[in-house]
């Protein structure tokens, strides 16, 4: 269903204490979303996702998230999320609980979830950190061949928003390029919020091109840059700059709410904040 | 060659252990740098494969990130990241993984989670990534890092990624099917694991490091080969295919913005 | 690797009581390798397939199939295989050996066996010939829910053929339209053969298009119309027809044998025997 | 209507049941036939799953296999086989799975694998497919098969796929999501479970066929529901567009060459 308003699909579909999944992987990452979960206050979140980045680094820096479930977080290519660390090392502004995966685990646990399993299989890794980590990993037998192999729990989300390149107007989504692990987060998902650069009469194919039909989708919204910083593949190009710059920005946890209240709580739009941001 | 940094040098050795034609799984950073050196020198044809999905990517300057467009643009397959790490990574199709961390001690093991304790931890790292998942599944591993005392160190303060576990033949005993680290690859030198003990041994120092610096930079009693070999210094196209790639890459990853 | 003639392909690559998978759904069925298999009189094969049809059939009816793994075995939309009933209900010309899966298990059992795994996972189906049919079908535990679900081995093949719209030179295939289980089987054997319609240079990115790397295919080979009477999308339409007479021409054994010795034995190539059945 | 055969008959009942917009899991033959009638009817926006990995196919004839390169191109989506069994189907994504097979039991149990015993069978059919998959995982079924005695049998000689099993809560006891088969329809009327036995009744006679038809075809002894309803006539529209998609679809398929 193609919804007009991003603010009325995040009220609608996102809840406080909801498990929600904005994936992307450096590639479409749902920028515009966070930003409006931001500003519509949402707390006690779950938040699942392989490459936690910037739009997590916020989320985590206003209190919104209670738990963080993924397998690397930082600034690629830059260094550190220092809202994050902020809030792993200090409690600052709330202490985050974390549930460490590696990026096999976390797929197998989406595509598991996507498949209506309870688990994924992954061959172990023993003598890590995930051999004696029972809240996301378990042994298994192979019921064959007697092999010990690792299970992980499925990720069902109650929410996975993404960011795509564009939809129909019955909501079927098209995305292409580094595809990541989006389908299997909103396959995976009870709702699925997708906001895409633009709506159009047919989706031409594309090489390379993954179509989610419109019963896997819950809503869809067009916002245009709605990835920004990152990218999509065909629309727009990542903003490198913001990435180093926001090293600096979110050091400092008076600097970091400042920007959040200008750019984020201090627009009403993701087209505003662009513009604020001096990106459009 | 003259007026090679530490971290060129690093980057070059790093380079010239990749075989042409191999399959070679790289995270962002020193991996990248090197991977994507080689592929300019000896190894046209190594295949790179990011955990973004992308296999054979051909970027022309250096990835900022594992799933810049280029890498896609450039690849000749582009997949899903469930299907990089079980169909690709995880079915053994990947001849090397190219791994960094924050800390490694002796056998090679690594950290890339925490300094300090889990539960209240002095410096909290991005975690594993893929890294635990390519140290199992790579046919080899090789590992770059700068060598500093607080990076090589006696204990691990989280063990994110096996190496050769407690040494000997843990490794194998455990269930690993692929060899594990081969080579790490530091500013100052080389490190491999000896055949048996499976500790680290310092068989190679670049050219000008003393062993002394070595030893002074490793948490613990480091064993040196005898003789301990001298790294061939960087030759003058390799030093100018590396700066040329990073001043193309600098270049195209400078359109600055502000953004406050 | 490019290999010039399919019959040292087939020679170098598939060996008496080898383990074979020649999938195909529908779109894209290897026949021209299938024929080479007869030719070269290849015996005591365990052939692996979701929907086996005609050239299942034809190997069934030579006697050099020992066992087969399956699901779905007819001649679409036209009836029975008739060498294949005539194998399993009167044993001619060789007892034939059944393990039966459905659809989906097969799929599981080649994801599984693509990901290096020894089971795929599947929701049970109890009450059904899975769930008291150990040989294919085993009951696992989830270890976070309690919950039981269906394992299912692994398919390793020694050797999966496939056929493909185009090869590049270094070995990368490309195939498009339905692609059913084709990339799955592959990258589960330890040996892959794929021919193509032709070579090319480069493979420009088609829509629907999947790449399978060099890396995973031991030899490629150029077999113009080697689907035939299957279709390869782009390149060939399905030949309706053939299916038709397929079903008079297998019911009688003598018949059977004849066209067997006429059209494949009786020819050197797949050309000569396109030519041969009028199809060229 | 007047000179429908029971088989146009049968296929525009099945057809009338299909609500629009639904996802709908269809097998090659009389339920693919249904499905695309219905597309052509009352339910433009039906959308249609078949085995292959096509998602909302389009075909402007009907298809001799789940395969035909039509359903791909026409489709919104094509999907691998894995996929569309694991993230489609299992997943729970389908409405209606729409069935035949060769024996159907009073529970609804189906046949597909054998007539007579596995182990030395008298007539080998195909086998299972997909349909155990879509009778466990579709939110319904249905079930379209000509009702003869040698087809609706007092015992399977083999279950491949499960209805309601013994009956009564035996399905939703052993753990299935789906509701199961929701009506079978025949050439003779219509069967719906009983809704606490669940044991097929014979709810509807189609025009003109006498309920001592429907027994004599059914190889228990059949309930049937008073009053039994009397399903509704072909229309002339239904009719005229069932035989225009069969003349096409024949033209389409009728290229023919001597192979012999």
């Amino acid at each position: 269903m193609v919804v007009d308003r991003l603010s009325d699909a995040i009220a609608e579909l996102v809840h406080d204490g909801d498990v929600v999944a904005l994936e992307g992987f450096t590639h479409l990452i749902p920028f515009a979303a966070g930003h409006e979960l931001i500003r519509q206050g949402r707390r006690d979140l779950t938040l699942l996702r392989m490459t936690p980045d910037l739009i997590y680094d916020q989320l985590i820096g206003v209190g919104a998230v209670r738990r963080l479930v993924f397998s690397w977080g930082g600034n690629p290519g830059v260094g550190s999320l220092h809202r994050f660390r902020d809030a792993v090392e200090n409690g600052w502004p709330e202490p985050l609980e974390l549930i460490e995966h590696t990026h096999a685990s976390m797929a197998a646990a989406y595509v598991a979830g996507a498949s209506n399993l309870p688990f994924g299989v992954l061959r172990p890794t023993p003598g890590t950190f995930t051999a004696s980590y029972s809240q996301a990993f378990r042994s298994v037998l192979c019921p064959f061949t007697g092999s010990e192999l690792t299970a992980v729990a499925a990720h069902r989300p109650d929410v996975t928003v993404i960011h795509a390149q564009r939809a129909d107007r019955t909501g079927n989504v098209q995305l292409w390029g580094i595809i990541g692990v989006q389908k299997e987060a909103v396959l995976a998902a009870n709702r699925a919020l997708v906001t895409v650069e633009e709506i159009v009469d047919v989706l031409t194919p594309v090489a390379g091109g993954v179509t989610i039909p419109a019963s896997a989708v819950t809503a869809v919204c067009a916002v245009p840059g709605g990835a920004h910083p990152s990218y999509t593949q065909g629309y727009s190009r990542r903003d490198n700059a913001f990435y180093r710059e926001w090293d600096a920005m979110s050091r400092d946890r008076e600097r970091f709410l400042e920007w959040i209240e200008r750019h984020v709580r201090g627009t009403a739009t993701h087209a505003e904040h662009l513009s604020s941001i001096g990106a459009l | 060659m003259s007026g090679a940094t530490p971290e060129e040098v690093m980057t070059i050795a790093a380079a010239r252990t990749l075989r042409d034609g191999a399959y070679c799984f790289v995270g962002v950073g020193l991996p990248s740098a090197a991977a994507n050196l080689a592929r300019r020198l000896h190894a046209p044809r190594l295949v790179l494969c990011y955990e973004s999905g992308t296999i054979g990517s051909k970027p022309d300057v250096l990835p900022l990130s594992i799933g810049d467009g280029e890498l896609a643009e450039t690849a000749d397959a582009v997949v899903s990241v469930p299907e990089i790490f079980a169909y690709w990574l995880q079915a053994g199709r990947i001849d090397v993984g190219f791994l960094g961390a924050a800390q490694i001690d002796r056998f090679a093991n690594l950290n890339s989670t925490v300094i300090g304790s889990w539960t209240s931890p002095r410096v909290r790292l991005p975690g594993a990534g893929g890294a635990p998942d390519i140290a199992a599944h790579a046919r080899e591993v090789l590992i770059i890092m700068r060598q500093r005392r607080e990076a090589f160190v006696e204990r691990l303060d989280f063990r994110t990624t096996a190496g050769f576990l407690e040494g000997g033949d843990a490794r194998p005993r455990s269930g690993y099917a692929g060899a594990g680290p081969t080579r790490v690859i530091t500013d100052l030198g080389v490190l491999e694991p000896d055949p048996v003990t499976r500790e680290l041994v310092q068989t190679a120092l670049h050219p000008g490091v003393p062993i002394e610096a070595a030893r002074a930079a490793t948490g613990w009693p480091l064993h040196v080969a005898d003789p301990v070999e001298t790294t061939a210094p960087p030759t003058a196209i390799e030093l100018r295919v590396l700066r040329e790639l990073q001043i193309r890459t600098a270049r195209a990853h400078a359109e600055t913005r502000l953004a406050q």
